[in-house]
């Protein structure tokens, strides 16, 4: 058995490979060069060769002149690139941020009479999500969203975010209440992804996560999604099939981190800030895929300097989206909601 | 005569025999990977596969590179195959009933979930909602094309979408589980049918062996993700060995056919 | 905490506390001379005190004469009674036969095509029920059954047909299909009841029975109920809000079994019969009670004696059951099993 | 001043104390049984509550004798609890929202389910879908009413079929779950509720510790049944302490009554 498991091509690890962020990070810290420095240095190697080539030979100096012109540029765009990892790199320790406010912040500052509601009606409850119904201007609303916790004590109790089975279960369960009532839906995304363990394969993780979107795909009640933090992959989506997707600044959202994205494609820890900004998983690049609607901005250096502010900003985005869906027909929603996705895509025909 | 040794038990196995039983082992039952087109000629009548969509082709729209460019994976991946992505859609008869049939290919990028494979799904489904045949998707993938970054994320949704609309329409919808079913594909299109059917010892789960291996740093059970344990665990209706697939999928093509009214 | 748990009123186990019956047989082997011989030599006692006293005596001889008709009559009186607890309790030791036909034996014979599903697609597979699609008279029907198998292999694969959570959430499951895609439903009912262990309530046996019979009342199918052997309380009832139900002549159905009936009020194993007697479980109590709908009657002696005989006399009491509802709209059918089920009841106002 | 002795923890409680504090135990928080009168009065706003339907009482229409007739046990149970069934109905204002209330009283035959709570509750629902006020029900019961036969079994499915009109309805269903909720009750009406509450240490399952432990023939979890064994399980929204009870439930009728549309 063990032999056939071993046939296995890397691929199977594709989907969902981010593994708990600590682990990862700890391989990331393993001192070697990083890739692009390492471009840059062969980079100057090869102009100070020119140079010294130059300096004992009078043959063709025109076309050193031209070679020297084009490894300048190569070091430029490979400056430029160096920056643009940099940024987005800057922006997945942003979005991993422990200080950033959570969901459990948003729902404290934003909602009144908020009542948390618990468990799948199966067999568990899962503490990597919280969801209840409360209100907001003055209107009822469900509310689901990830955990993640602020200190080690509640990231081990909230499963670091990771959600098991139950967690997206108790999610459904919650959004047939609302559907059945007419709350809208506001779901908090901050998720390094589903939990990849034994338990929850054997209770179906797949089929949880699917079963999600298709439900979220028949409700009749707006469902408006923000982006507070990580975006992981299935973990993510499993909560966000929404009719307005909002996303902070220094949010993410990827079908894999870039960790593990690293470690399948470059087979390589080094390569995970080329990873994540070949990902396109910013905000901004979000917006340009139009996989969401809104870029929310955050204070300056992020969320966690001001978290008071930011919540304010995003409550007040969260009321401006609510009143976008006020007087569209449940079959209305359905549809748009249906179409949003499936036009996304990029092919040639 | 050719001989070659099982990669699962290690006995020889004769190729005329191997390919007289479909590509399973005739010792020990492994059931190896299938291309779609050998896929498509086990499973359908004769002559009765009509391909559609045949030309969405994938386009490197983040101008992704890794360790290669997506381009040249395109490409390599076309010319490997000789087929055009990871998925051949159409309309086909099986035991004489009429069927909307989509069928995922391993070797092409390890079947993984790009814009064309969920595009080609979408236009299945609209195709399967224009005629009112059965809908049936025989899975084979890693997950989601990552060199399409969130989109490839994106198809998980479309493609549940697509076929939330043919299951509205009260249409049947069997998914096929093959070795390897995983990650995104696993967590959309294929979970969501009204008959899960899987071949023998293929893994099908969300998260794969090694990713769950690396963050619990456990041995994990032998038949992790496998039909055996999933039949166990409920997640699939059955496990139906290759030589029978054809007649269990024609007997339930005929139930749904003789039910609706 | 185990103190607060010792004062829980004798209650707490009316609801299922069936046991498994090799169990309950067991206490009630033990050599006790039954409740009914009981009052029998009483009375007799007492008639032999009268003759003794009338013969060393001669005042009120009338008297004594209507003391002799009364103790006569009640002789009577506790014969039959006692004739109608030995033929009650024939029908409930036939309904546990092991070789009566069970639901497999039903389905093998009657249904051709028939595919068997499987799995709640949460977490297990219940083998104590068994359920799938197949062909009768040219149609596709969704069947569902308990099974409890012919010898203890099988009874101990089939958990003795006592099911768990996963097994009604796997009939759930199939009944969603069958209402779906417009097949009638049709279940075979032989339970001791619902499995009473810890596992079975941490998985929600409550919540998975009272889900089951809510999801029924919702069905636009028809739902035709076979009670083919032991109709074991809430575990029976959460395969059989019917549109239709018949019930074979030795089965039973109960709200607990006899055993615990007895243990429970009489705090008696020996008043089994009685307990039986009382619960009014046979088919022909049923039918009066308008519970059921139909009594199949059996072959001479009980089904047991020609099991083909009696699955063919099923067969063809389902084809009829059948074309009773091939032309009642969706809508209909869920009206009037709603109103079949809620105007039982018996009470003055 | 009257003192008596905590059943759970042994200590010595007031007894003004104790019924200041709603029949909880002041040291471990045990909560004591109410009958449903007392909890009417700790639920609702005063003089509010309008019983209805309180004339439908039970018979014996099985002549069923145990060691007693049943006719004898209902009497007894009506002279003992001073109420006519195992459940009060009615309309009352809980927190100035109006809503339909069911509250059932262990002390009646162990709270069981028979004819009369079945008639009860489904004429409550019907009561529930005229005016459209949520429906609260308060379930304490040891389960079905054995001295019914199988009339009390049909009672689940009764009930169920009442309530699901209600739901259909899109009328706000909460359930209260108090110790002891057991059999026939959690089975039916008790758990299909759009919120289960739950007080602390209430027994609620399906069959009872003692029917489990015969049949497993080994100890039980101590907090097997109990609020906080089903919260970690999934099976109930929330434990409610008694002394906040009332301010959940008011809480719940402001969410439901401004979202509906
Ligand atoms: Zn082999
Ligand atoms: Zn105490």
């Amino acid at each position: 058995m063990s032999e056939k498991l071993k046939n296995k091509n890397e691929f199977d690890d594709i989907s969902d490979s981010r593994q708990k962020h600590n682990n990862v990070n700890a391989l990331a810290r393993i001192d070697k060069p990083e890739s692009e420095n390492h471009a840059m240095e062969s980079l100057f190697n090869s102009l100070e060769k020119i140079n010294r080539i130059e300096r004992f030979n009078f043959l063709s100096k025109l076309n050193f002149k031209q070679a020297k012109i084009n490894i300048a540029s190569k070091i430029k765009n490979l400056r430029k690139e160096t920056r643009i990892l940099e940024r987005v790199w800057k922006i997945v320790e942003l979005s991993r941020n422990e200080n950033r406010p959570k969901t459990i912040d948003y729902i404290n500052d934003i909602f009144s009479d908020f009542v948390e509601l618990s468990g799948d009606r199966l067999s568990s409850d899962d503490k990597s999500i919280t969801a209840g119904i409360g209100k907001i201007n003055g209107k009822t609303v469900a509310v689901i969203g990830h955990n993640k916790g602020k200190d080690i004590k509640e990231r081990i109790k909230y499963n670091f975010g990771s959600s098991n089975p139950s967690g997206f279960r108790k999610s459904r369960r919650i959004m047939e209440l609302a559907d059945r009532f007419n709350f809208p839906i506001i779901t908090f995304i901050d998720t390094p992804g589903a939990n990849p363990a034994i338990e929850a394969e054997d209770n179906g993780q797949a089929g949880a996560i699917a079963k999600n979107i298709e439900f979220m795909f028949n409700l009749r009640v707006p469902l408006i999604v923000v982006l507070i933090g990580e975006g992981g992959s299935g973990g993510a989506l499993a909560l966000a099939i929404g009719n307005y997707i909002m996303m902070l600044e220094n949010a993410t959202y990827s079908v894999i981190s870039p960790e593990g994205c690293a470690a399948i494609l470059w087979k390589d820890q080094t390569s995970t800030k080329q990873a994540a900004s070949m990902l396109k998983l910013t905000a901004k690049d979000l917006l340009n895929l139009k996989v969401i609607d809104k870029i929310i901005h955050e204070p300056l250096g992020g969320a966690q300097n001001e978290p008071a502010r930011m919540i304010k900003i995003v409550e007040s985005n969260l009321m401006d989206a609510l009143s976008r869906f006020e007087n569209v027909s449940g079959e209305e929603l359905k549809l748009e909601r249906a179409k949003k996705y499936e036009i996304l895509g990029f092919y040639e025909n | 005569m050719t001989d070659f040794k099982c990669k699962a038990c290690g006995k020889m196995l004769d190729l005329d025999v191997f390919l007289k039983d479909l590509k399973v082992c005739h010792y020990c039952g492994y059931h190896y990977m299938l291309d779609a087109k050998t896929r498509i000629e086990y499973l359908v009548d004769e002559f009765t596969f009509n391909e559609i969509t045949e030309n969405i082709k994938a386009v490197d729209f983040l101008n992704f590179t890794d360790v290669k460019p997506y381009k040249d994976r395109i490409t390599e991946s076309q010319q490997k195959s000789g087929i055009s992505e990871a998925i051949i859609t159409g309309c086909a008869k099986i035991g004489g009933y009429e069927t909307n049939l989509g069928v995922m290919d391993f070797m092409f990028m390890g079947g993984s979930m790009g814009s064309v494979v969920g595009e080609k799904i979408k236009q299945l489904a609209d195709f399967t909602i224009s005629n009112k045949f059965p809908l049936i998707l025989v899975c084979a993938s890693g997950g989601a094309r990552m060199q399409e970054g969130i989109i490839s994320l994106m198809q998980m949704a479309k493609t549940v979408s697509a076929i939330n609309r043919v299951k509205e329409n009260k249409i049947p919808y069997i998914s096929v589980i093959t070795n390897p079913t995983t990650g995104g594909v696993s967590a959309s299109f294929a979970t969501i049918a009204d008959i899960i059917i899987a071949e023998p010892e293929a893994l099908f789960c969300f998260a794969g062996p090694r990713v769950v291996k690396q963050t619990i740093k456990k041995e994990l059970p032998s038949d992790f993700g496998l039909s055996e344990r999933n039949l166990k665990n409920g997640q699939i209706d059955m496990i139906v060995k290759r030589k029978d697939l054809k007649e269990v999928i024609t007997r339930l093509l005929k139930l749904f056919s003789v039910g609706q009214s």
